[in-house]
């Protein structure tokens, strides 16, 4: 076993006897980011890897994503894993829309990015082109463990995101663009 | 002197309640002013696998549903009145147990009703097409 | 005015009771579905009247592709048919394109064949196994039993580096031999893997709420699914032991010893079962194709074909022909004969069919693939009517419907 | 394997249904036997009720499309099968494209529903007497059929493969 181990280090922050004060978007950056619950948007061979990777071989768990939801409610990080045809490009839309404020989204696999090595008149060439996507996981299926790598490349962002971040016109740009009120 | 009822014995308890109550009401206030909202015609419709809801959720659905709830709330409040006697079956001895009789058995009488009209169970109506 | 009676007798006939039917969406994207098709389905109360599905929902034109594309470079497309055994396909595809080209594998390659394909029916029996134990509320049973699919897993990557769209093989046999470590693993998993088995067997086989949920949900009768176009698992659950690997012995399946497993009433439990025995058969499979492996000793791993399998590198830099046939394999400019063949591969939820018709150019001119659960999946209205929501979810898992194959 | 031979089956059909058979071809062990257009649903129930032939699995549905072929551009072949003498059977039907009507055989073979379905959803085979003829794979507003032969592949709306991009 690798006795290298990394110890994630606290965040900048006053310290002193008994307390420790930091910034407030710190704070809810660390809540957030060690508490993401999943919306696994599986389609096909990506989703049998994504198995692999919730099962005890190499347990997405172990990053604070233990409960998957299968409904966009309660649902923080959708994950698109595997081919999106263009049947099911409103559908996915629609699942998009109705997840809660602040939600992600990675793209899993080569389909899910750009199409991947179906460029077919039947399937979507990548979810950007509707909805708005944070990490994009290479791979055709990706390894389990590059899924993980892309949860973690997510969990980078929820930490360093502002609390304001949402609100910003910026973000709302963004929005208009994909026509998401 | 112990006379109990000077007030400032009971302030920790009030100290206690009054952070329980603190902390529901920052967390519910601080959630709501730190959250972002997202609000709009497709969010807030109801979640339909991916599709919009046709139809309207409120027709009336079938009276079994509701039967079998209302059965469920009449038998849990009948295991409910047997924690007490159940605490000291004991000191209550052989008149607490024919008045346990007597009370479970006016409940079985009920349940032989329902069982033999025959609410519970699905089947009867056969699928005509 | 009514008594309490009429009350309730005008609640079981349908005539005087005006409630009408709910319909609910079993839609594309819900957990029970394993894969994204949507099921309509009109419900009186709990009971299923009646079901309409919609799918289509990852088509990704397979068909089109490959009429594009030389016939080497199908083995990726066949991959993602069935996600869950993907060296089955591959093989299949192998064997359709020998038989168009009538290249004569040696034996080695066959018994390297079946021992991959059986693994891969492992590997996708586990999966849907579990699943079915998932769906009927066993979590553990799956967490415990997918980690000897990670182990088969482990023996793909030794073969041929991919863990889960493989391209194992290539058409003639196989890319390099397998190397010691592959042996290794496989004999290995056959010592971990039966216990561990027999115990999930014993977790749900004789499990009261298991058995409550599956007996008698989701029966076929023989001649509806017959008539459905039923094969693989599913039809020998019904009692009909039509099996390719004995039907047709492709990749010489008639040199080993195994019996067809068959239930009785084709329900779920009768599929769960079929699937469960399946295993040991094709665990047995493995253990006599390893033995004659070993017997065979290290030798030719692929039929000598120039037109067809890569030149070894090293030849290709000596002499002239391994050069051209390489640069020519590699560009995809061989041109495939003239024909029309037929080829079906007992896959691992049914009878994968490959119907090519060449007309002499490099790619295919139409190539189709008799996809089972596309054909097997239109029954499942007429299985469920009838039956409760909640029998509705496990006589789809207990179907092994694989969206990728559904839709291809 | 015992069951009947090829030959047999070329015999028997014809002698029984000769006058509804174009041609038969045999190619890699399996009889390719193209039939009649307005025959199809005769010689399909035919070899179903049939004692001695007993072909009662429909293995497989596809179209073909062979754009040069004049008034015989789409076909239909049916992959027939006998699982008590383990045979195999094709059956091959062409219509022209501007009437491309062939009978369907969901009477017979349940099976054939959705396959007859996708063939149409591919091909625009429009199957006479399908209970519910409509698009299954592609989208329900798509309105050309994917799998003729010019038809293209590729994602129209796609640009980075496009040739500006290589200067052409």
């Amino acid at each position: 076993m690798s006795t290298k181990i990394t110890i994630t280090e606290a965040p900048p922050g006053e310290e002193g006897p008994g307390f420790f004060a930091t910034s407030l978007d710190h704070v809810v950056g660390l809540a957030r980011k060690n508490s993401i619950w999943p919306l696994p948007f599986a389609t096909s061979c990506c989703g049998i890897e994504f198995m692999s990777t919730m099962a005890s071989h190499y347990d997405l768990a172990r990053f604070g994503s233990e409960r998957m939801s299968f409904t966009p409610r309660q649902a923080d990080l959708l994950m698109v894993m595997g081919t999106i045809a263009k049947k099911m490009g409103p559908v996915l839309r629609q699942v998009y829309e109705q997840m809660a404020e602040p939600r992600w989204v990675i793209a899993v696999g080569a389909c899910a990015s750009s199409g991947g090595i179906f460029d077919t008149y039947s399937v979507l060439q990548g979810i950007d082109r509707i909805i708005p996507v944070d990490v994009y996981v290479p791979g055709c299926p990706p390894r389990p463990e590059q899924i993980i790598d892309g949860v973690m490349r997510i969990q980078d962002l929820i930490g360093k995101e502002s609390v304001r971040r949402r609100n910003s016109d910026e973000y709302k740009h963004l929005m208009e663009q994909y026509m998401i009120k | 002197m112990n006379s109990s009822s000077i007030p400032y014995d009971y302030l920790p308890i009030i100290i206690q309640f009054l952070v329980a109550l603190g902390f529901v009401v920052l967390v519910l206030v601080g959630t709501h002013l730190l959250g972002p909202k997202a609000s709009g015609k497709r969010h807030d419709a109801s979640f339909e696998c991916g599709l919009d809801s046709i139809g309207n959720a409120r027709n009336p659905f079938s009276v079994k549903y509701f039967m079998t709830a209302i059965l469920f709330v009449l038998f849990d409040v009948e295991v409910i009145f047997l924690y007490p006697w159940a605490v000291n079956f004991k000191k209550l001895g052989m008149f607490g147990y024919i008045e346990i009789i007597i009370f479970l058995s006016f409940l079985m009488a009920g349940f032989y009703y329902v069982i033999r009209k025959g609410v519970l169970n699905w089947q009867q109506r056969e699928s005509q097409e | 005015m009514k008594t309490n009676l009429e009350f309730l007798a005008d609640i079981h006939n349908p005539e005087t009771s005006n409630i009408p039917y709910s319909t609910l969406n079993l839609g594309p994207t819900h957990p029970a579905t394993h894969g994204i098709f949507q099921n309509v389905l009109k419900m009186d109360g709990e009971k299923i009247i009646s079901g309409e599905q919609t799918i289509g929902y990852i088509h990704r034109a397979f068909e089109k592709i490959a009429e594009r594309r030389p016939l080497y470079q199908i083995t990726p497309l066949t991959d993602r048919l069935n996600y869950c055994s993907a060296p089955i396909n591959n093989t299949g595809w192998y064997l359709t394109t020998e038989k168009l080209l009538g290249l004569k594998v040696p034996k080695r390659v066959d018994y390297m064949r079946v021992m991959v394909m059986e693994l891969a029916r492992i590997a996708d029996h586990i999966i849907c196994n579990s699943i079915l134990g998932v769906d009927t509320g066993a979590l553990t049973g799956f967490t415990y039993v997918y980690q000897y699919r990670e182990k088969i897993y482990e023996i793909y990557e030794e073969i041929c580096g991919a863990r889960l769209t493989t391209f194992m093989g290539r058409i003639g046999g196989f890319e390099r031999d397998f190397s010691p470590k592959v042996f290794a693993l496989t004999k290995q998993l056959l010592i971990d893997f039966p216990p561990v088995w027999r115990e999930f067997e014993s977790l749900l086989s004789r499990n009261r709420i298991f058995m409550d949920r599956t007996i008698n949900t989701g029966a076929i009768s023989v001649d509806r699914a017959l008539n459905y176009g039923f094969t693989g698992p599913n039809l020998r659950a019904t009692g009909i032991d039509y099996d390719i690997r004995t039907a047709e012995p492709y990749c010489s399946y008639e040199d080993f010893k195994f019996d067809v497993p068959v239930g009785t009433t084709g329900d779920t439990y009768d599929r769960f079962v079929v699937r469960n025995e399946e295993i040991w058969q094709s665990l047995s499979i493995i253990e006599q194709a390893m033995k004659k492996i070993e017997e065979m000793g290290p030798g030719v791993y692929h039929a000598d074909n120039d037109h067809y399998y890569l030149p070894p590198k090293q030849e290709v830099y000596k002499n002239m022909e391994a050069l051209i046939y390489h640069f020519k394999i590699v560009m995809g400019e061989i041109d495939a004969p003239v024909g029309e063949v037929y080829q079906a591969v007992e896959g691992a939820n049914g009878e994968l069919g490959y119907y090519l018709i060449s007309d002499g150019g490099r790619s295919p001119y139409r190539l189709h693939f008799r996809r089972p659960c596309f054909i097997y999946y239109q029954a499942y209205p007429e299985m469920v009517q009838g039956q409760y929501l909640s029998d509705a979810i496990v006589v789809m898992s207990s179907l092994n419907v694989i969206a990728g194959e559904l839709d291809a | 394997m015992e069951g009947i031979t090829n030959h047999e089956i070329q015999e028997f059909l014809q002698n029984n249904l000769g006058e509804s058979i174009l041609s038969v071809e045999e190619s890699f062990g399996m009889l390719a036997v193209e039939v009649h257009i307005n025959h199809i649903y005769k010689v399909v129930s035919y070899l179903y009720k049939d004692e001695t032939m007993k072909f009662q699995f429909l293995t497989d549905l596809c179209g073909v499309h062979y754009p040069d072929s004049t008034n015989r551009e789409l076909g239909v072949v049916y992959h027939l099968q006998s699982m008590t003498l383990n045979r195999r059977l094709k059956l091959k039907v062409f219509v022209p494209v501007e009437k491309p009507e062939v009978p369907t055989i969901t009477g017979i073979y349940g099976s054939a529903n959705w396959m007859e379905r996708e063939t149409f959803d591919f091909f625009g085979i429009r199957f006479l007497g399908h209970p519910n003829l409509k698009r299954i794979l592609n989208m329900d507003e798509m309105v050309d059929f994917p799998m003729r032969k010019e038809f293209p592949l590729e994602d129209p709306t796609r640009d980075d493969k496009a040739d500006f991009q290589f200067g052409r």
